[in-house]
C-alpha cells in the first residue's frame, strides 16, 4: 500500500482539531461542549457509556451531522459545513457501528466502491470498458487485492457480503475504509460481536496500518483490552461531555470514568 | 476429532429435566447453502447453556432454527427435529412458539425504528393475556434493569445509540414473560458496566424465576462464567461440549476463546501474525 | 459434467474480471447470439412480428428501468413517458432530417429522454423510496399531456398520431410499410445486442458498483466519497437513454404507428412489473422479465383454447382473456413466491446446482 | 367444403367493456345468423373467431399477426389506437381493414388507402351535421352568431380529431368554442369539466366520448343541472350510459345513422337462430339495443363486402383482396336492404374506388328517459367544409410519408 | 406582463367576481378529496400494517363494489347483499394472507408489490369472469343513500350541494376518524407499526403476521367497498374505476403512506388544489392540467417534507 497523497503533516501535528463541539437533536443533547484533538499517526480511542454520543462525534468529524456549535479544524483549516462526500474526499474514511456494506455486491466490489472517488477514467471509456477503463480497473483490483491478502479475506473475494458472518463483514468494512487511502480513519466498534481470535486479527491489521502507514486512527471500542493496548490517547465522553482525556494509564485510573464506564472489574 | 472433551450429548446424564432439545438438525439457507451440519444441543430446564465458536460457526442460525424464523431468510431445517418442553416445535409458527414461552433476542438488535422505547417493550407483551396491571408492572421492573431506557423512554427507537437499542431488545423479549430466551450476542457493543449488568440480570432471571437460557456469545469469559454448560460450534458441526467449568479449563478453550495462555492475558499490541491452527479442525 | 468451473484458472485480473468469467458461459452466449440470429431465417413473421421484436423491445426498456430501479434503486413510474420521449424525439429529428440516416436518430432521440429524465430525477435527491414514485408519476402524466397538447410534436398531423414513414439501410426498408418483418427484427436485435453489450460494461464498471452503492445503503456510500446527486442523475439519464431508444423502436420498428396513449401509466407499470419478476439488479433478469410478462400470456391465448378444446369445453374469447388474466396473476405470484429475487435468481441458483451436480449442495 | 375466415376483434374486458359487449354480439351474432339461416355466404360458411383486444393497441397488435396467417378476409380493429399501426400493414398483407366511423378520418380517400374502409361518416361528417342541426334549431347557422358552443371530449387523438373543423366553423359562423378534454384515466371523474362548463355556460355542448366517459358525463350533467337538451353527442353513447343518468337525462341528444330496435325481419331472424338457440351471448333483451345495432352495422358491412366480392369475382371462398374489390363496390342501396330483411334500417350507402367512407347523413336522436326517440331526418354533412378537411389531411398524409405507397390496385370500372 | 397579470392576478379576480363559482369549486375539490382519501385510507391501512404497497386497492374497490351490485341483481336483498360483499372481502383478506403474504414474510417492499401487483390481474380475471365486464349502475335508492340536489341562493349566485356528496363526506369522515382511533390506541394498533417496521423483528416478538394482516387487508376490504359504493353511486361501477386510484397515489404520498390523518388532509389539499388549479388557472393552458397537477402539487410538498406531511420522519442514522 501507498502512503496517502499529501504527506504535508508529520508526526505529532495536530490533525484534526475538535473546539467546543456540541451537538443537538431537537430536545436531546447528543454531544455538549467537546473539545479535544488527534494527532498525526496515533491511535486515538474514544470511549463512553452506551450513548454517549462517540457515534455522534465521529458523525461530526466526517460531515454527517454539523455541530450547533464549536468547530472542527481538520489538518489546519477550519471545517465549512460541508456534505460528507467532501469530507471523504479530503481524506477521512470510517467503519460503521452497524455494518453498512453494500449488501449485494461481493468482497471485491465493496473493496472497489471504495476506490470510486481514485478512478477518473470517463464514461465513454467506461461505456466501452476499454483502454483507461479496463487498465485503471486492473490497477485499482491490483491494490485492491493487496488489501484483500493484507486482511487474510482471500477465500471470500467473490461472495456477496450479505452473506458472511458478521466478523468478516466487518473486516471487508475495514478493507472498503482502506481502499480510500484515507489520512485519518474512524473506526466505530470494529471488534463488536467478535470472539478473541478475530478481535486479535484485527487488532493486529490496526496496528499494521497505523505502524506502516502512518495512517492516523480514531476508535471506540468497548473492550478494554482492546483500547488499552491499542491506542495512544484516550478521549473519555459521559452522556455528551469530555470527562477525561489522556493515556490509557491515566484514563483507567481516572476515578469519574471507572464510576461512569469501567466499572469495578477493570 | 481428536478432542478429549468431544462426547455426545446422549452420553451425558441428565441432570435435569431439558426444555429444550435439538436433534441433528441441518439447514440449508436458499436451497443451495448447508450451514449447519447435523447439531445436536440440550437446554436442561432452569439452565443457562451457551454456544461459543467463531464468527460464522453458525450460532446464530442454530437460534433461528429454534425459534422458526430461519423460514423468513428462506433458510429451511431439513433434516432433524426440535423439542421444546416435550413437544416438537419445528413446524410451528414464531408466535406460537412466543406463546409457548420461548423468544428469542435478535443479533444486531432490531428495535422497531419508528415506535418509540417504551412501545417498542410494550409490544413485546404482545402474546400476553394477563391483564394491563401486570404488564406495566415488568414495564416498569425492567425499567429498573435499563435505567437508561427509562430516561429515553420517549424517543423514537431509530434515533437511539447502539447500545440502547440492545438493551431495548433485551427487554422487549423480557416483557413476554418467557419460560426460556435465546440469546443472540447479547453483549455486542455494549459497554463493559452494561455486558456486566445484562448477565446479571441473565443469571437473577434465571435464578428467581427459572428461565432457561440458550446464549450464542462471542464474549467467552462472560458466557462461560455465567453459563452452566457449553458447546462449541466450529463450520456448522458441535466440536465440543461440556459442563462450563470444564470448558474453561480445557487448554484449547483457554488459548483460542479466553485469550490466555500460561495463564497471562496477551496484550493485543503483541500478537503476530502467525496463522495458529485449531487442533479439531485438522 | 459440462459445466464446470474447475480447471479454468484465471491468470491474470483481466481474464478474472471479464463480465463472463466461465468458458461454458461465454459459449452460451455465443450460441444465444446466433440463434438470434438464425431465428430472422427461421421463424415466422409471426413470431418475429409479434413476439420478438415486441420481447426486443420490452427487454431493452426493462434494462433501462433496471439500471435505475434495480441498480440504483430508485423506483420510477415514469418509464412509458420517457419512452414516449424517445419516440417523439426520433420521429422530429427524422423528419426534420430526412437525409440522415434514421439509425442515427433513433441512437440520438435517446439523448432527449436522457436530458428529460434527469431533469426528473433532480427530486431524487431529497426524496426516497416510493415518495420518488411521485416526482416520476409527474413526469408520466405531464410528459404524456405534452404529447397531446403539443401538436407540433407530431408536425401537426391530423390524426395526432405518429407515423412510421418509410426509411431504409444499404437500400432495404427498415422502416415503414414496406419493411419485412425479418429486417425489423434484424435491425431490433442488432441495437439490442449493442446496447446490452453496453449496459453490461457499465454496470460491471465503476460507475456500476457506484450505483449499487447508492442502493445498497446511500448514507455510506456518501460517506466513502460517491456524490449522491450525480450518481443518481447520471442513473436517470442512461436509464431514460435506454428507454427513449425503446419507445422508438417501439413505434418505429415494431406498431409502424401510434397514439400518445402507448406510452401511458400502464406501459410504465407494465416495464416495471417485467423488471421485478425478471429480477432487480440484472441485465439478464431483463430479458426473462419481458419474456414472462410479454410472452407468457400470448402462449397462454394459445395454448388455453387447445387445451380446453379436447374436453369439449369451447369457451369465448372473453373467457380465454378471464382466465388468462387469473393465470398470469396467479403466476406472478408463484414465481415471487419460489423466487422473490426473480427469475434471474433462479436461473442463477440453476447454474450452481448444476456447478455442484451431482451433489445437492 | 368452402369457407371464408373473419376474423371479429372485440373487447368484453377492460375498461370500455361496457361500450365493447354489445357491439361484439352485435356483430358476431348477425354473421352467425347468416351461417345458421343461410349456411354462410352464398354458399360458403363463415368461419368466425373472436379475438380479445380489450381495447388494448398491443393485445390488438398481436390479435392481428395471430389471424394474419389464417388469410382472413376483413379485419375490424375497433380502436382508433390499433386501427393506426394496421394501416401500414393492411396493403402489404392484402387485408382490408374496415373501421367503421373511427380510425384514420384520411382514410376515406380510397386513392391513398386502398385497403382502408371507414363509412359510414367521419368524425367531420358528424361534427358538421351536429352544428347544422343546431344552427336549424336556432334558426339557421347565422344565428349561432356569439353563441358558445362547449366540446367535452375524450383527450386523445379520437376526441380531438374534430376540433379543427369546429374550429373553422366557428370562423365562419361567429361561434364562439369552449374546449373540455376529459383524459383517459379521468374518464369518471368528470367535475372540473362541469364545473367550468357552469363558469362559461355554453349554449350548447358536444360531447366526443368513447367507454364510461359517455356514462359519466351524462351524470355529471344531470348533477350540475345543465340543460339536456342542449347536450349532443357523436354517435357512441349506448342505453346504458343514457340509462346512468337517471330520469334528469331526458333530453339528451345523439347522431345516429341506424335504427334501434329489433323490428325488423333481419334481426328477428338473429333471435329466432342465434339468440334463442343460445349461440349469442347476448342477453335477450339487449338485441336490438343501440350499440348491438351497431355491431349488425358493422357485420352487414362485412356480408355485403363479401357477397360482392363474390359477385365480382365469381370465386365463392373469397380472399382478402377480392373483400377489398368488394367493399369498394358496396351499394346499399334500400331495394338491397330490404332484400336482406332491414328495409329502414339505415340510410343507403355507396362506396367507390375513391370514396372509402360514403359520408352519408345522420339523423339525431334523442333519450326519453327510457329509449331513443328519432326525432330529425336525415341531417347531411357540410360536404364543402368536411372535404377541404379531407383533402388537407390526405395531402398532409402523403407529403409527410414520403414513402407511401402510390395505389396499384386497379379501379373495378362498376364504380 | 400580460402573462404575469394572467397568472398571479387574473384567476384572483375572478375569484372575487364570482364567489358563488368559487365556493362551488371548493366544494366539488372538497368531495372528490374525501373521495380520494377514502382510496388512500385503504392503502394506508395496508402500508401501515404490512410494508405493503397494495397495488390491488384500486380493483378491491371495484370488486367489492361489483359483488354488491351482481347480488343485488341476481336478486339478494340489498342489505343482504351489503353484509354477503363484507364477507366476500373477508374471505379475500383471509386467501391474500395464506397465498400471497404468508409465503413473502420478509421479503423487501418492492416484491411484496409486485405480488399484489399478481394479486390485481387476478382479481381482473376472476371478477370480469364472474360479474361480466359491463359497467353497472350502484344501487343508490335501495341501499338508501340520498339523492338530490340541495340548492343554496348565496353570493350572488346559485351554489349546488349533491345529497350524495354530503353523504360521502360524512360517511368518509366518520370511518377515517374510527380507524385512526382504533390504529393508533390499541394493542393491535401498536403491533400493526411494529409489523410495519420490520417483519423479522416482530415475528420474533410473537406478533401474529397472520392475524394481523387478515385484520388490516379486511379493514381495507372494507374500507374500498365504502369507496366502491361512494364512487360507484356518483360515476358508475366498472372496470374503468380502477384507474381512479391512481389518484390516491399523489394523495398518499403528500399525507405520508402511514397517516390516516394523512389520508384525510392529502386528500382534501389534492382535491381542492387540483379543482382549483383546474378551474382558473388550467384555462391558460389549454385545460386537462387535472391529470398532472395532483402530482405536481404532491411533488411541491415533498421538496419540503420528504416523508410527507404527516409521515413518520424517515430515520437517517449511521
Ligand atoms: N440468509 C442467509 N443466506 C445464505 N447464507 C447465510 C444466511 N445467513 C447466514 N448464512 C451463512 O451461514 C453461516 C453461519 O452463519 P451464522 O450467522 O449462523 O453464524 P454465527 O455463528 O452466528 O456468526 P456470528 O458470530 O458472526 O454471528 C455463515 O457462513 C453465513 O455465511
Ligand atoms: N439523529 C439523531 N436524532 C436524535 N437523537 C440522536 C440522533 N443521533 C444520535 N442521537 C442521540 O444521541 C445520543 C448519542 O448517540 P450515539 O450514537 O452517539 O451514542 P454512542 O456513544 O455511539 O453509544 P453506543 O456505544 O451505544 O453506540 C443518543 O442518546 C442518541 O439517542
Ligand atoms: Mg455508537
Ligand atoms: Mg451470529
Amino acid at each position: 500500500m501507498r502512503a496517502p497523497d499529501h504527506p504535508v503533516m508529520t508526526k505529532g501535528d495536530v490533525l484534526l482539531a475538535v473546539e467546543n463541539v456540541s451537538l443537538g437533536f431537537g430536545g436531546v443533547k447528543a454531544l455538549t461542549d467537546v473539545s479535544f484533538d488527534i494527532r498525526k499517526s496515533e491511535i486515538r480511542a474514544i470511549i463512553g457509556p452506551n450513548g454517549a454520543g462517540k457515534t455522534s462525534m465521529l458523525n461530526c468529524i466526517n460531515g454527517f451531522y454539523y455541530p450547533t456549535d464549536g468547530r472542527i479544524t481538520f489538518k489546519g483549516v477550519r471545517r465549512p459545513k460541508m456534505r460528507p462526500y467532501e469530507a471523504a474526499r479530503g481524506g477521512i474514511a470510517r467503519t460503521f457501528q452497524n455494518v453498512a456494506l453494500f449488501k449485494s455486491m461481493s468482497t471485491l466490489d465493496n473493496i472497489m466502491a471504495g476506490r470510486s472517488i481514485k478512478m477518473r477514467s470517463n464514461f465513454f471509456w467506461q461505456l466501452f470498458r476499454h483502454g483507461p477503463a479496463i487498465k485503471e480497473e486492473i490497477e485499482h483490483r491490483r491494490f485492491v487485492e493487496e488489501i484483500i491478502d493484507f486482511l487474510e479475506i482471500q477465500h471470500i473475494r467473490k461472495t456477496p457480503v450479505g452473506r458472511l458472518p458478521y466478523g468478516l463483514q466487518k473486516r471487508v468494512e475495514l478493507g472498503r475504509a482502506l481502499a480510500m487511502e484515507p489520512e485519518l480513519l474512524l473506526l466505530d466498534e470494529p471488534m463488536a460481536g467478535m470472539n478473541l481470535e478475530e478481535k486479535e486479527d484485527m487488532s493486529r491489521f490496526i496496528i499494521e496500518v497505523n505502524q506502516q502507514y502512518g495512517t492516523t486512527i480514531a476508535l471506540i471500542e468497548h473492550d478494554m483490552g482492546v483500547v488499552m493496548d491499542l491506542s495512544d490517547r484516550v478521549v473519555v465522553l459521559e452522556y455528551g461531555r469530555k470527562i477525561a482525556d489522556g493515556t490509557p494509564d491515566e484514563v483507567k485510573r481516572d476515578q469519574r470514568v471507572i464510576d461512569a464506564y469501567l466499572g469495578v472489574a477493570h | 476429532m481428536t478432542s478429549a472433551v468431544q462426547t455426545h450429548p446422549q452420553d451425558h446424564p441428565q441432570p435435569a429435566e431439558i426444555v429444550l432439545n435439538v436433534n441433528n438438525i441441518e439447514v440449508v439457507y436458499d436451497h443451495v447453502i448447508l450451514v449447519l451440519k447435523g447439531v445436536s444441543l440440550n437446554v436442561p430446564k432452569g439452565g443457562i447453556v451457551a454456544v461459543l465458536g467463531a464468527n460464522g460457526a453458525g450460532k446464530t442460525t442454530t437460534l433461528k432454527a429454534i425459534s422458526n424464523l430461519l423460514r423468513a431468510e428462506r433458510g429451511e431445517v431439513t433434516k432433524g427435529t426440535i423439542e421444546f418442553k416435550g413437544e416438537r416445535v419445528d413446524r410451528l409458527s414464531p408466535n406460537e412458539l412466543v406463546r409457548r414461552g420461548c423468544i428469542q433476542v435478535l443479533e444486531g438488535r432490531h428495535c422497531f425504528g419508528h415506535l418509540t422505547i417504551e412501545e417498542n417493550l410494550l409490544t413485546g407483551a404482545f402474546t400476553r393475556r394477563d391483564g394491563n396491571a401486570a404488564i406495566r408492572r415488568d414495564l416498569e421492573a425492567i425499567y429498573d434493569y435499563f435505567p437508561r431506557l427509562k430516561q429515553r423512554r420517549t424517543s423514537m427507537a431509530g434515533y437511539t445509540s447502539g447500545g440502547e437499542q440492545q438493551m431495548c431488545a433485551i427487554g422487549r423479549a423480557m416483557m413476554s414473560n418467557p419460560s426460556m430466551i435465546l440469546l443472540d450476542e447479547p453483549s455486542m457493543g455494549l459497554a463493559p458496566q452494561i455486558v456486566e449488568e445484562i448477565f446479571e440480570i441473565v443469571h437473577k432471571l434465571n435464578d428467581t424465576q427459572g428461565v432457561s437460557f440458550l446464549l450464542a456469545e462471542q464474549n467467552t469469559n462472560m458466557a462461560l462464567k455465567y453459563a452452566t454448560y457449553g458447546y462449541i460450534l466450529e463450520t456448522g458441526r458441535v466440536v465440543m461440549d461440556g459442563p462450563a467449568q470444564m470448558l474453561r479449563e480445557n487448554e484449547d478453550v483457554k488459548e483460542f476463546y479466553l485469550g490466555v495462555s500460561e495463564g497471562d492475558r496477551k496484550s493485543f499490541r503483541a500478537v503476530k501474525s502467525y496463522k495458529r491452527r485449531k487442533r479439531w479442525l485438522a | 459434467m459440462l459445466y464446470r468451473e474447475a480447471g479454468q484458472f484465471k491468470t491474470n485480473y483481466v481474464a478474472d474480471s471479464a463480465i463472463f468469467p466461465l468458458r461454458e458461459d461465454r459459449i452460451g452466449i455465443g450460441l444465444i447470439i446466433l440463434a438470434a440470429y438464425a431465428l430472422a431465417f427461421l421463424g415466422n413473421s409471426f413470431l418475429l412480428q409479434a413476439v420478438m421484436i415486441p420481447f426486443l423491445v420490452f427487454s431493452l426498456a426493462s434494462i433501462g428501468l433496471n439500471i435505475l430501479t434495480g441498480y440504483t434503486g430508485l423506483l420510477s413510474l415514469g418509464t412509458g413517458a420517457f419512452m414516449g420521449v424517445g419516440a417523439y424525439a426520433c420521429y422530429k429529428l427524422m423528419t426534420a432530417f430526412p437525409g440522415v440516416n434514421v439509425i442515427v436518430w433513433i441512437f440520438v432521440s435517446g439523448f432527449f429522454s436522457a436530458g428529460i429524465g434527469a431533469l426528473f430525477g433532480l427530486p431524487s435527491l431529497r426524496i426516497k423510496g416510493f415518495y420518488l414514485a411521485v416526482a416520476t408519476l409527474a413526469a408520466q402524466f405531464f410528459l404524456q399531456w405534452c404529447f397531446i397538447r403539443i401538436p407540433w410534436l407530431v408536425n401537426y398531423n391530423v390524426s395526432g398520431a405518429l407515423d412510421a414513414p418509410l426509411r431504409t439501410l444499404f437500400g432495404v426498408p427498415i422502416m415503414g410499410p414496406n419493411a419485412t418483418p425479418q429486417v425489423r427484427y434484424l435491425v431490433v436485435l442488432t441495437i439490442v445486442i449493442l446496447l446490452t453489450w453496453l449496459a453490461s460494461n457499465l454496470v460491471h464498471g465503476r460507475i456500476g458498483r457506484m450505483w449499487i452503492a447508492i442502493r445498497d445503503m446511500d448514507l455510506a456510500a456518501e460517506l466513502m466519497g460517491i456524490r449522491p446527486l450525480q450518481t443518481k442523475l447520471l442513473a436517470f439519464a442512461v436509464s431514460s437513454y435506454y428507454c427513449g431508444v425503446a419507445g422508438a423502436l417501439l413505434v418505429f420498428l415494431w406498431y409502424g404507428g401510434a397514439e400518445y396513449d402507448v406510452f401511458n401509466i400502464n406501459q410504465s407499470f407494465f416495464i416495471l412489473f417485467m423488471v421485478i419478476i425478471g429480477g432487480l439488479g440484472s441485465l439478464i433478469g431483463s430479458f426473462f422479465g419481458a419474456a414472462l410478462i410479454f410472452i407468457l400470456p400470448i402462449v397462454l391465448g394459445i395454448v388455453l383454447p387447445a387445451v380446453m378444446s379436447p374436453f369439449g369445453i369451447t369457451v369465448g374469447s372473453d373467457v380465454i382473456e378471464h382466465l388468462r388474466f387469473m393465470i398470469v396473476g396467479a403466476l406472478i405470484i408463484f414465481f415471487l413466491i419460489v423466487e422473490p429475487h426473480g427469475l434471474a435468481r433462479l436461473w442463477q441458483i440453476g447454474k450452481q446446482k448444476l456447478l455442484a451436480w451431482p451433489f445437492p449442495y | 367444403q368452402d369457407s371464408v375466415y373473419v376474423p371479429l376483434f372485440t373487447y368484453r374486458t377492460g375498461p370500455f367493456a361496457g361500450s365493447g359487449t354489445p357491439i361484439a354480439d352485435g356483430m358476431h351474432d348477425y354473421l352467425r345468423m347468416l351461417n345458421e339461416r343461410d349456411g354462410g355466404i352464398g354458399g360458403v360458411k363463415l368461419v368466425l373467431e373472436e379475438c380479445e383486444t380489450g381495447y388494448d393497441t398491443k393485445k390488438g397488435v398481436e390479435c392481428y399477426e395471430s389471424v394474419k396467417g389464417k388469410n382472413p378476409v376483413v379485419v375490424n380493429p375497433w380502436s382508433t389506437g390499433i386501427t393506426l399501426p394496421l394501416i401500414p400493414r393492411a396493403s402489404v398483407d392484402k387485408i382490408p381493414i374496415l373501421s367503421m366511423a373511427y380510425g384514420l378520418s384520411a382514410s376515406a380517400r380510397g386513392d391513398i388507402f386502398p385497403w382502408v374502409f371507414n363509412p359510414p361518416a367521419t368524425y367531420w361528417d358528424g361534427l358538421s351535421m351536429i352544428v347544422k342541426y343546431i344552427g336549424e334549431k336556432e334558426g339557421g347557422l347565422d344565428k349561432l352568431k356569439g353563441k358558445k358552443i362547449g366540446f367535452l371530449h375524450l383527450d386523445a387523438s379520437f376526441g380531438k380529431e374534430p376540433l379543427p373543423l369546429l374550429q373553422e366553423l366557428a370562423k365562419q359562423y361567429g361561434f364562439e368554442v369552449a374546449l373540455y378534454p376529459v383524459a383517459a384515466q379521468d374518464m369518471q371523474n368528470q367535475s372540473s369539466q362541469w364545473l367550468s362548463a357552469r363558469r362559461d355556460r355554453p349554449d350548447y355542448m358536444i360531447m366526443w366520448g368513447w367507454g364510461s366517459m359517455n356514462g359519466a358525463a351524462i351524470k355529471e350533467a344531470v348533477r350540475s343541472g345543465y340543460p339536456m337538451d342542449k347536450f349532443y353527442s357523436v354517435w357512441w353513447p349506448g342505453e346504458d350510459d343514457a340509462r346512468s343518468g337517471g330520469a334528469g337525462a331526458k333530453g339528451f341528444k345523439m347522431l345516429n345513422w341506424h335504427a334501434v330496435g329489433a323490428n325488423f325481419p333481419a334481426i328477428q331472424d338473429i333471435q329466432k337462430h342465434v339468440v334463442d338457440k343460445g349461440l349469442s351471448k347476448a342477453p335477450k333483451d339487449k338485441v336490438g339495443e343501440l350499440l348491438y345495432n351497431r355491431g349488425v352495422y358493422n357485420s352487414l358491412l362485412i356480408a355485403e363486402g363479401i357477397a360482392t366480392a363474390q359477385k365480382l369475382t365469381g370465386k365463392k371462398a373469397v380472399t382478402g383482396e377480392d373483400v377489398r374489390r368488394g367493399m369498394e363496390n358496396i351499394k346499399l342501396d334500400p331495394a338491397r336492404l330490404k332484400e336482406l330483411g332491414l328495409e329502414g334500417f339505415t340510410d343507403q350507402l355507396v362506396l367507390s374506388c375513391a370514396d372509402h367512407n360514403g359520408h352519408r347523413a345522420a339523423f339525431m336522436q334523442e333519450w326519453d328517459g327510457t329509449k331513443w326517440v328519432k326525432i330529425s331526418n336525415p341531417i347531411e354533412p357540410m360536404t364543402e367544409q368536411v372535404r377541404g378537411q379531407l383533402e388537407a389531411a390526405a395531402k398532409d398524409y402523403s407529403e409527410k410519408n414520403a414513402g407511401w405507397p402510390k395505389r396499384t390496385e386497379a379501379c373495378d370500372k362498376a364504380s | 406582463m400580460d402573462i404575469l397579470y394572467k397568472v398571479f392576478i387574473e384567476p384572483f379576480v375572478f375569484m372575487g367576481e364570482a364567489p358563488d363559482l368559487l365556493i362551488q369549486t371548493l366544494w366539488e375539490g372538497l368531495v372528490s378529496g374525501v373521495l380520494y382519501a377514502l382510496i388512500a385510507l385503504g392503502f394506508v391501512l395496508i402500508f401501515k400494517a404490512s410494508g405493503v404497497f397494495n397495488f390491488a386497492q384500486g380493483i378491491m374497490v371495484v370488486f367489492s363494489a361489483l359483488t354488491l351490485v351482481g347480488l343485488y341483481e341476481k336478486g339478494v336483498p340489498a342489505f343482504l347483499a351489503l353484509i354477503l360483499a363484507v364477507l366476500v372481502m373477508l374471505v379475500l383478506a383471509i386467501v391474500v394472507e395464506r397465498v400471497v403474504l404468508r409465503p413473502l414474510v420478509n421479503q423487501p417492499d418492492i416484491i411484496l408489490f409486485m405480488a399484489t401487483f399478481g394479486l390485481t390481474y387476478f382479481l381482473i380475471g376472476f371478477g370480469e369472469l364472474i360479474f361480466g365486464g359491463n359497467p353497472k349502475e350502484m344501487i343508490t335508492d335501495a341501499l338508501f343513500l340520498p339523492q338530490g340536489t340541495t340548492e343554496l341562493d348565496m353570493l350572488g349566485g346559485m351554489v349546488r350541494f349533491q345529497h350524495l356528496d354530503i353523504a360521502a363526506a360524512v360517511i368518509a369522515s366518520i370511518m377515517i376518524a374510527l380507524l385512526a382511533v382504533f390504529f393508533s390506541k390499541t394493542r393491535v394498533g401498536r403491533a400493526l407499526r411494529a409489523v410495519a417496521d420490520s417483519h423479522k423483528a416482530a415475528l420474533s416478538v410473537g406478533i401474529s403476521l397472520n392475524q394481523i394482516w387478515v385484520i388490516v387487508w379486511f379493514a381495507a376490504g372494507i374500507v374500498a367497498l365504502v369507496a366502491g359504493i361512494m364512487w360507484g353511486a356518483r360515476s358508475g361501477v366498472s372496470f374503468s374505476l380502477q384507474v381512479i386510484a391512481l389518484k390516491a397515489l399523489p394523495v398518499l404520498i403528500l399525507g405520508g403512506f402511514t397517516s390516516i390523518p394523512g389520508a384525510i388532509i392529502g386528500g382534501l389539499i389534492i382535491g381542492i388544489g387540483e379543482k382549483l388549479g383546474e378551474f382558473y388557472w388550467g384555462p391558460l393552458v389549454g385545460g386537462g392540467v387535472e391529470t398532472w397537477l395532483a402530482y405536481v402539487i404532491a411533488l411541491l410538498f415533498l421538496l419540503y417534507r420528504p416523508q410527507g406531511l404527516f409521515g413518520e420522519k424517515i430515520i437517517e442514522r449511521i
